[in-house]
This record gives C-alpha cells, structure tokens and sequence, in this order.
C-alpha cells in the first residue's frame, strides 16, 4: 500500500476531492499547512517595518491507497492541482506497511 | 446658579465621566489587538489592574494634590491631603456650578487615561507588579502634581499655557512617561534585527483594535465635552457644541491624513495607521476644542494624522523606540503639536504653549524614569526573555487569550 | 415641579436606561468570551433572545405586576394587567416627576439583566428552546413578583428592606434562579474527574470576555446612577454623584480585591478572576451606593472581590457546582454581601436584610426550581451529549462561532 | 424659550449624537464578523475612511445643500454652499432652540450611517479608492439632496409624506446605493456554483458581529431619541421616552421574528438571522417611533424581522444578489416596510408614503448607480480575481486580520 | 523502526496518550487534521444557503518506535480509540531509516 | 529519495530555514504540531481548577531530499535547532518512492 501526500493550494481542495472520488478514492485526511519553495512570498509593510510572508498557505492531502491506485491518485491530482504556476506542489509518495480501521479492526488492503 | 442649572451641569459631568471611562475599554482592546496572541490576556489584566489603581489612588490622594484649593503650598508645590472621605455627609449641600462627587468622577477617569497610554507602550514585555507599583506613583503622584500646576491653579495657569482638556495634562504626561519606561526596557525580543533592521511584529486581532479606536473616539466627546465643565448657559452650551463638532471633525481630519499618508508613501493603507489616526486627530484638538471653525478643526486632525504616520515609522526605525501601539507618537508627538496647534485658533503666546509642554515632559519624564530606574535596579521590571518568547500570558496570568480547547 | 424638571428627569432616566440597555452587550461578550468555541454562537442567540423575551414579556405583562399601584391585591400578591397599550395616547399628559414611557424603559433593561445572569451559569449545556421558555416565566412573572415585593411597595418595603439598585431584586434573582438551573443541569461533561477533582475549561476568548466587563462596569453608572429616579434637585444631583463615584470606586475595589486574592493564592493574576472582581464590586455597592463614602465604597467592592474569588473557587471545587462565568458567585454570593453591607452606612437593621435576601433568594430558588424541573420532565433542558460534544452551535444554530473558510 | 431649555436641548442633541457615532463602531463589528478572516482588516478601514469622509464632506457642503434654508432654489434644487466656517464666532449667539454645532453634529453622523450601509453590502470584492471615491459622492451630494427634500422642507415634506428618523431618508437611501453597487459589483467568486445554487460563505466572526448589532441597536436610542429634537417641554419629553420605549420593543419584536421564522423554515436559529432581526426591528419603526403603543411597536418589529428573514434568502436564491451582511434587507426592504408602517399609527396618506419611498430609491438608485457605472469604466470598483482570493486585505492593506505569528 | 501515524476522533485524545502510556510509549506529536471519509458530514444552513461540512476534524497522533513495539501500540490505540461508529479512523504503518534526537545527536533506537 | 521530518521548537524556525538554504535546500513544507515527550508541560490554575498543558507547541518540518542529501540536511537542521534543553525535538527519515512536482509533471529527483 501507498500512503500518497499532496502539497497543493487549498483553493484547489474541493476539485481535488472530486477528481479523487472519480477514481473510486473514498478516504483523506487534509492537514493546513504552510510551504517555502520557488514560488516567492510577498513583503508587507506593517507600521512601517517590513516583514516577508514567505510561507505561504498550502492544504496536505493524504490518501493512503492499494498499490495499484496510486498512479490514477496522482494523475487524479495533478490534472486538476496543476495551473500551470509556481507554487502549484508536490506530492510524495511512499510505502505503508500496514494499515488498520481501528472500528473494525481490518487490516491492510481492506482497512483502506 | 439654580438648583435646576446645578442639576443640569452635574448630570452633563457624570455623563461626560462615564464616556470617558469607557476610554479604559477602547485601551483594552486597541492595546490587545494590536499585540500578539500571547500576550493579549496580560493587557487586558494590566488595563483592568491600571484603571483600578487609578481610581483608588487619585481618592487616596491624587485628586487633593491636583485640587488643594487653598491648602497649597505654592504654585509649584500643590498640598497634600486625601479625599477618602468625600461622601455625601461630607459634601457642601450648598450648591456650586456641579456636584463635589460629579467633579471627582469626572476627573478620576482622566488619571486612568494617562495611566492607559503607558500600559500600550510597554506591552509584551513589562513584568505586571512594577507595572502596577509604577501606576501607583504615576496616578497618585505624577500625574496630580502636573495637573496641579495646570488645572489646580499652578504655575503653568499663571503662565498662560492653555490646554482646555489635556492635550498637555493627560495626553503628553502619559507618553512622556511610556518614553521613559520604553528607553528603560528595551525593545522587544526579534523587534531588530541584527544589522539594526526594524522587524515588524503584527497585531492579532485588527477588529478588536479598530473596536479600541472607535470606543476612543465615543469616549472623546465625554473628554473634551465635559471639559467645558458647564452647559447650563447658551454660551456654554454652544461651546459644548463646538467642542463635539471639532473633536469629530478633527478625528475623522486625523483618519484621513494618516492614511493618505500611508497610502502615498507605500501604497497600500495600513489598517492600524488609519487606527492611529483616529487617536492623533483626537489627541490634535484636546487643547483647543472649543474655538476652531469646523473647518480648521478637520485640518489640525488631519496634520495630526500625518505626524503620527511619520512619527509612529521614524520612532521606531531611526531611534528603534519600540511602542508596539504608537502610543508615544499618538499621545505624545501629537500632543507636542496639539498644544502648538492652540495658537492657530486663540492668540495664546506659542511661548506660553512651549513652556508648558516642556515642563510637563520634562517632570513627567524625570521622575518616571527615576522611579521605573529604581524599580528595575530593585527587582527587574523587564519579564525574562524566556517567559517573553512564551508569552506574558503563560508567565504572569496562567489563562491564554484564545484557547481553542476542543 | 417644572416642566424643565420633569424634561430633565425623563431625559436622565432614558440615558440611564440606554446605559442598562448596554449591559446586554456586556453580558453577552462576557459569556461568548468564557465559553468554548463551539457554543460561542449560542451565547450570542441565547442573550438576544432572552433580551427580546424580556422586553417583550415585560410589556405583556412583567411591568404591571411589578407596579400595579392601587390595584395590588395585597402586599405579597400584586394586581395583574398589561401595559402593551403603553403609548402617547395613553399617557397621563398632566407630567409626574418623570415620563411613564420613561419609566418603563428603565424597568425593562433590570428584567433583562436578571435574566443575563442566568444564561451564563446554564452556558454549554442547556437547550436553546427551554431556555428561552424560561425566560418567559422568570421576566413575566417571576421577577416582577418579587420586585413588586420591594419596589412595587409590597411587604418586603413596609419591612425596612433597603435595596437601592437591586443587589437582591436584581442580581440576587437572577443568581438563584441560575442557581436552581444549574442544579438541575449538572456539570458539563467532563468538568469533573472520575476522582471528583474539578477540571479546567477555559475560555476562548479572553479579549471579548474583558470587554463584557468593562461595557457592564459602564452600562452600571446607568444601573445605579438612574435609580435615583430623579436628578432635578440639589440633593438628586448630589445623590447621583455620589452613586456614580461609588460605583466607580467599588469596582475599582472589586478588581484589586480579586487580583490581590488570585495573586496571594496562586501566584498569578487569573484575568478572569479580575473580571469577575469588576462584577463583583459592582454588585457589591448595588444595594446602597448612594450613601457610603468613596473609601468606604471601595472597601465594600475589595471585600466582593475578595469573596468572589473564593466563592468561585468553592462552589466548584467543593460543590460540584459548575458554572462557567461565575455568575451565581459575582451576582449571588456577593448579591448577598452587597444586600448586607448596606448596614455599613445606613442605619438599616441587618435583619430587615436578611429577610429581603432570604426572601428573594427562596422564592426564585423554588420557583425556578419547579418550573425547571417541569420543564426537564417535559421536554429535557439539557444538551445530549453527543450535541454537547460536537457544540451547541452545531446543533442548534448551524452557525460556527469562528468560521475560518479560506 | 429659556436660556436654560436651549441648553437642555443642545445636550440632549449632543448625547444623542455621540450614541449615533457609536453607530459605527456597530456597523465595523457587524461587517467585520460576518466577512472572511482575510477581508476583515479592510473592513476595519473601509469603516473608519468612509465615516471621516461623511463628516468631512458633510461640513464641505452636505450639510449646506441638505439644509439650505432660504437660499433653497426650489422644493426640488437645493442650494449649494458650505459650512466649512461653523465655528462659535459664526454662531448666532441669540440662541434657538438648540446650537448650531450640536444640529451639525446630529445630522452629521446620521450621513455616515448611510453610507455605511453601502460598507456591508459590498464586502470582500470592492476596491478600497472607488469605495472611497464613491463615499464623497454620496455623502456630499447623493444623501444631502434627497435629505432636502424630506427633512429640508422640499417637495416630499410638503407632500406629508412622513419619516421621522429616516427609515426613508437615511436606510432606504443607503440600502439603494447599496443595491446599485452590488448590482454592478457582482456577486463574490465563489457565492454561486455552476448550476445557479447559492453557497454559503460563513462569517468568521459571530460573537464581534452580535456585538455590532447591540452597539446598533444602543446607537439607535440616539437615532430615533434625538429626531425629536426637543426635550425641553413635558410633551417633547413624553415623545422622546415613547421612542426610547418603542424603538427597544421593535429590535426586541424583529429579533424574536427572524428568530421564529428561521427556527420554522429551517429548524435552527441561525444567529445572524438573529442579528439581522434586531436591526429590522430598528429600522423597522424608525419612520414613527413616537407614534405607535408599545405592543404595536413590537409587532412593527415582529413583522420586520419575518421580512428580513424571507428577503435575505430570496435576494440570495433568487435575485442572486449577493450581500454578505444582508445590508439591502435589512435597511432597504425592511426601511420600505418602516415607511409603510407609518400609517398604522398615523393617519397619514399611504400614497404619501409609496411616494416618499419610490422618490428616495429611484434617485438614490439611478444616481448612485451612473456614478459607480462611471467609476468602474474608468478604474474598475472590483477588485481582480487574484486579489480576491489571496483577500482584500493581503492586496489593499497589507494587515491580516488574526496574525498569529508566533 | 516504525512510525504509527493514528487519525482518530478528537475528543479520544487523553485516553489514548494515557493508553499509551500503559505501553511504555513516552512520546509522540498530534496535528489537527480534517477527515473525509465513509463518515458523513453534516449539512448546515447560513443565511438561507446550505452546506456541507464535509471535512470532519480529527486529530492524527504520530508515534515513532522500535519494531517490537508496534503490535503493542497498535493496539493500545485501536483499543480506546474503537467507539465502534464509523468515523472512528485508521492507523497507518511506515518504515523509519533513521531517527535523530536533535538534543543529543543520539541516533534510531536510542533517540526516541 | 528521502523524506526528513523535523520536529523543532516553533522559534527556531527562521533559523533553521536559513540553515537548511545553505545547505542548497529550496522547498520545505511546514505544520504547526504538539508534542508530548519528556519534556514537561506546565500547569495552570484557571479560575481555581488545575490544567495542565502537557501538549507543547512543535513545528514540524517536512524536506523530500535526494538520498546523498540526507546527512547534511540532518546536519544542518541539528546545528542550529540545538539548545541543549529538553524537548528540542527529533528528526524522522522515510524514504519515498516517488515524487511529482504538479506545476511540470516532472519525477522523483527532478521534482525535489
Ligand atoms: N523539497 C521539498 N520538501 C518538502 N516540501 C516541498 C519541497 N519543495 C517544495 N515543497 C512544497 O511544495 C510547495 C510548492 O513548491 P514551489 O517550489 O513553490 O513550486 P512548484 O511546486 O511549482 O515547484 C512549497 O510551498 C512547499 O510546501
Ligand atoms: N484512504 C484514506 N487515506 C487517508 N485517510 C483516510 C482514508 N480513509 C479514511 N481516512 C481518514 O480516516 C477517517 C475515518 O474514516 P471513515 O471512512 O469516516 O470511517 P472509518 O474509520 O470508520 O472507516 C477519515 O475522516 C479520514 O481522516
Ligand atoms: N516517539 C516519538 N514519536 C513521535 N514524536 C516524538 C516522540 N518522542 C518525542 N517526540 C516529539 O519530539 C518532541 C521532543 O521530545 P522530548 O522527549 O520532549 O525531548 P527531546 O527531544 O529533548 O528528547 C516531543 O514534543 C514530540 O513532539
């Protein structure tokens, strides 16, 4: 199994959601956070002191799936994460080695 | 007088007091939204502590320093008495212009005031006792002496120096007092950067702070209205009218000029200079509120305001004064130039004027740092830097400011 | 009396009422700042519900039992009738000392604030509906029953009871019939341990619950100040005065007092323990603040603040009580302190006192009592747990306190 | 009248003034809480830059063409001219029935009002400058016209129709300029999907936006009580209590209606239905607040706050008019129904009425609308897509609302 | 060396740390998260206009240990996170290369 | 390809972030996190009732690095998030098995 996390902008979120539940993607857990990359930050003023926000605001998707959907996941996201500007994210993908559904108590492949 | 005029005159006073006291809550939520999360519990502790002590003191013995009436020792030295006991029993039955009781309300809440400006100053980074042992010297003490010298009768009266509701007496003596505590302290942690640089800190809660500005603005009519301290005549009454008109006048003149200010020079309207407009249009015309056109009102505010937008970047960037409120600009500098500004509307000498804002600068700002000087040698008055990177909150009061538990 | 005095007179009463009329504004923040998020929307329904409820059960009915003048059938059973026709029309044009629709404006905002103190001790747990159920009963009838009993002119007045602002009619009501709910409710799940020890909930947002303070310190110079009824004459005028420094003083004495205990106990300044202190210097003076002196004033305030710190502290951790403002301390226990301190400065006799709290507090307590139960039988006050667990906000108003989409 | 009336009045006017400028904090807190954390900063400024440019454009010339006296041109063209001058040594010293300044004063922040209508409606997509820009107009012409013709003595005073405190004059007109505005504007990205539905986009502030409508609802005290004008006499001082009176009992009538409309249709008591029925019921009965009992007060109230209820969601759902305060059902359709409602108290002609409301919104609308129409081909009132989604405040402030750096 | 990365109710929080603790585990590091899931949502009405709240919070616990300790952390968590309703969460098992305690430079087994 | 998941005290964030561009590292993703661990939380009295904050304020940071990139990027982290006090946190390796950047569609090391 493949635990698939995606870095993306969080207005993109609801999309994503879609586009992953039209590839049968029925389980994520986001998390707010905030990324340093290529894409530059801005300068404010504040009382007149400059300050750099340069961690901007991004969404974490995790989508914990079967070995064989992780290609369809990552092209799911990708399609509609990508606009085509700096900033748009990275996903990561690594492996599980296993996964429980802690109602159940199932395990691995069907806990998904 | 009738008793009917007493009656109408006192009411307007107790009216007046309570808008001033209403003050205290604009300081309390200007001061905590513009500092950070960790710290916003200890300003509310510290504005409710201040006030307080404010209150107590000034009838402990600041409001007979300031008023000993005949018992003063000269128009330097004011007497030195109490008025613990001002109760009704006490009270002279036979009427005045207002009630005993009224008059000290009213004046009671003007302390606080001057207290309040301090406190936004040295935000996140006082420790909350010397706070509170200095507000005891500030209210029942400082403050009094200058106002003595002024509205008790003083030397600063004799003089000529006019100052019809404290642009001088309350709003000058606070700032020079949050100077000297400012220069004692030290700036905030990370508020420079190594080469010198000013870091920008933001306030976490704008609302809450344009909240502040306009319960300031509401509380300034009771300020400067009631300073007329009669409106039982139809020339105090259109005085009184006056007054209100050009404290809103000059505000709003203040709002604007601060932010075309910022607007000018860097594009974009900075919410909390706008803020700070407001105060310094307020502060502008505490002075003189009574005899400028409305036209000549909005202008002095709106030089206000673009002082204390330069006044406010320049404290901090070239003399790294660190006011995290902009009290010293909005209350001090301002100030200067409110007291200036009452010869554009009377032919009251500028000597007269320079003299008086000196001599209370200078008092104020000598024996406060004397006294926060002594403080800090006896038991510190800045808070550890580890209780400052955790916040004020965590080391002083135990209560975040936003817990967001489940 | 003069036109110009009755003019005056009603004019003084409006502006005291509007002040009371604030307090809403400041129960409201108090409460929407000690609570968790997710029932802050909640207390901000339940307070402009039960505002309305007030003033509307108040014209219904609540007003004429209060007062019923001639028509009282005894003096512990008052007369019946409404006073929704209450307008011009209807009104006794040949002036008595003040306008009737004056007078009852004043009267409502009292309704509304007894009824204010309720919704913080039921907060995060009790439904929306039976609530607002109760409000009907306890400010159309319970309320104005007991205070026909003082105010009205019933027998707890020919007794010698002295109770100038409401300490006991008010506050004191307000706090038993809290009292009573809280009772029935029960704690909030997981207030306390499996062990009995009382765990902490805190507040979300201290700001806010600061501002509440200080808008009821202010709404309080309404509260106090305007139940002179009269600021006409010399000796009104004076009287008025005196109230407002006293109240002023007290509160400044009720927020040392509880800082001072905090601080001693437990070595910090709990900031909402200097809020409560405010409160409870407040409600200390509320029952005489006409006659002491200001030092005297500001000791009955320390003294509140010293007990509300303790009370709040007991009734939790002793009683299992689970209040989350620590209404039924600042409003009850020191209701009661207030009631009694009256003896301080009048020659009132203590038994007279404690007839009148005793008598209040019973009355309220079983009534409120009977109707909750009732009530709870019925239809159930309390929250399901899993609603309490996910926010009343969710489940009654679908509105989060602190949405933070995008 | 005595020396002694006049004055009585011109305080009353200057309290009941400084009530109204506390109307704006009311309508910051209001808008500030129901905007996204990433538009409330620019909320904040928007609120303090329109309100200092209704004072000063209302002394420019606002004030002058609004009340032109005998250089009124004709009951249709008011006069041009300015009170820039009005200061004490302009003022005819041989007192009215009140000052001049507190006339001034009174009348001036019933203008801001108005335009902060606007304020709300427009939220989170407006640019700042055309915001602004749009502010001079309507403050010191669009307003100040259409107040002439009612309140000036123009063609609508002359033809009876009636509107005591302006739920024509002052809500009607700014929810007009409103709906010109959001009409051109557009909805906010994001508030409809594909297929024509309506998304919510939930307020990130309930507690601070429930405190706008109390300080409203207090501000209105000063609203409505001060439209008397007089309260020097026992008839003017029975009209001003009746007011007070009714005008609680309508806020208290249009929050208990929205609240049981939306616990009916819906099932919860969405606490910003809540909010929008105090104000329904404020506005509600702000065209005869003298003249209706108290329990038609409340149901005027009662109805208003059904109104604003079924009007928010249809504008929404239906009309696709997306105001995120509900600023154009609340002052608008509600003002209608205000206008209305006159001739349930008053025998005066519905026709006069419909007249005075279609007279005020078709100018209001037309003018308002070539004005904003203008503005935004020549610089784009909308802020772009980009700006949107990053926030107004990111764009045109620079301050985020809630930093919680550290 | 593994790394349990639990996504559980909120309100949970205390009796699984304590749980934890049972097992002899000293530390771990929680983020707020939001699910998706087979659990619903709810729908809410603001202002007359619906939605749905669909991303239900839930607070995800990592805990890094020893091989041999993951069955018995596992089920620790399973045991008092289990309400038996749906929504209750998974558990996802990964492998760690390595393990730095950034005080003392001590490395993997010893480090956590 | 590696993920090195950093857990620092919230302060020393700037630091570490300038650290880390020395090292020639352009991209990190950060959450705000709690831990729990040896060191101790502190308790607090609010309104009489104890509570202890035993969950400290973390951040943690997430760098995906080419596998030789490793060691300098821990190094570079542990050089300056080291105050020698208790709770200075820990440092977490995984390995992944892919990376995509969503902006190009580009893989693993490119993507980094
Ligand atoms: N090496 C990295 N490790 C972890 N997260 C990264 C890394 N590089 C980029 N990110 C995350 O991806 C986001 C987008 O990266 P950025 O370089 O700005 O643009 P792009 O995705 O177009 O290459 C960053 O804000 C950050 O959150
Ligand atoms: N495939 C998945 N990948 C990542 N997280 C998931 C996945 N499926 C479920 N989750 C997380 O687990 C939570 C609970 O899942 P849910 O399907 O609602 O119920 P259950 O745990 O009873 O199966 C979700 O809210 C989400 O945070
Ligand atoms: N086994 C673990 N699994 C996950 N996170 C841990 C673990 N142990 C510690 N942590 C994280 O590291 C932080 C620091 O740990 P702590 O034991 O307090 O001090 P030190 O880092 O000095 O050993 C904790 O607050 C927690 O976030």
């Amino acid at each position: 199994m493949k635990l698939i996390t995606a870095i993306v902008k969080p207005f993109k979120l609801d999309e994503i959601r879609d586009s992953l539940s039209e590839v049968g993607i029925m389980g994520l857990t986001i998390t707010e956070v905030k990324g340093f990359g290529r894409q530059k930050g801005h300068t404010e003023l504040y009382r007149g002191s400059e300050y750099t926000v340069d961690f901007l605001p991004k969404t974490k998707i995790e989508v914990a799936v079967k070995d064989e959907e992780a290609d369809s996941v990552i092209e799911a996201i990708t399609k509609v994460a990508n606009t085509g500007k700096i900033g748009d994210g990275k996903i990561f993908v690594s492996s599980l080695d296993q996964v429980v559904r802690i109602r159940t108590g199932e395990l691995d492949e069907d806990a998904i | 007088m009738s008793e009917l005029e007493f009656a109408l005159n006192t009411f307007y006073l107790l009216m007046s007091g309570a808008l001033v006291m209403w003050m205290a809550a604009g300081f309390t939520m200007l001061e905590a939204g513009l500092v950070r999360r960790k710290n916003a519990s200890t300003i509310v502790t510290k504005n409710f502590g201040l006030f307080s002590i404010a209150c107590v003191m000034y009838l402990v013995c600041g409001f007979y320093i300031m008023y000993p009436g005949d018992s003063a020792i000269s128009s330097l030295i004011p007497g030195f008495g109490s008025t613990l006991g001002l109760g009704m029993g006490s009270q002279d039955m036979s009427y005045g212009s207002y009630s005993e009781a009224s008059d000290f309300f009213f004046q009671v809440v003007f302390v606080a005031t001057a207290m309040s400006i301090v406190s936004g100053a040295v935000a996140e980074r006082m420790k909350l006792m010397p706070f509170f042992f200095f507000a005891i010297v500030l209210t029942g003490f400082i403050y009094p002496v200058q106002g003595y010298w002024k509205w008790g009768g003083g030397f600063l009266d004799a003089l000529g120096y006019a100052d019809f509701a404290g642009s001088g007496v309350v709003h000058l003596c606070g700032a020079a007092a949050a100077l000297a505590a400012v220069l004692i302290l030290g700036p905030r942690t990370g508020k420079y950067a190594e080469d010198g640089s000013s870091l920008a800190i933001p306030g976490s809660n704008i609302p809450i702070a344009g909240l502040g500005a306009l319960i300031l603005w509401l509380g300034w009519f009771g300020f400067n209205g009631g300073s007329q301290l009669a409106v039982n005549t139809a020339s105090d009454a259109i005085a009184v009218g006056q007054v209100f008109l050009n404290t809103n006048a000059s505000a709003a003149g203040g709002v604007l000029g601060a932010m075309a200010a910022a607007r000018l020079v860097t594009g974009k309207v900075d919410v909390t200079m706008a803020i700070n407009g407001a105060i310094a249009g307020l502060v502008s015309i505490t002075a003189a509120p009574d005899t400028p056109t409305g036209g000549l009102a909005t202008l002095i505010g709106a030089i206000g305001g673009v002082i204390v937008f330069f006044s406010v970047t320049y404290l901090d960037k070239k003399f790294k004064i660190d006011d995290p409120v902009g009290a010293i600009s909005a209350h001090g500098v301002v100030g200067i130039w409110g007291i200036v500004a009452v010869c554009l509307s009377t032919d009251v000498a500028l000597s007269s004027q320079v003299i008086g804002a000196l001599t209370i600068f200078v008092w104020t700002f000598i024996v406060s740092g004397l006294v926060l000087y002594a403080l800090d040698k006896a038991v510190g008055i800045r808070a550890s830097e580890a209780d400052e990177i955790a916040g004020l909150d965590q080391a002083e009061i135990g209560v975040e400011s936003y817990a967001d538990a489940e």
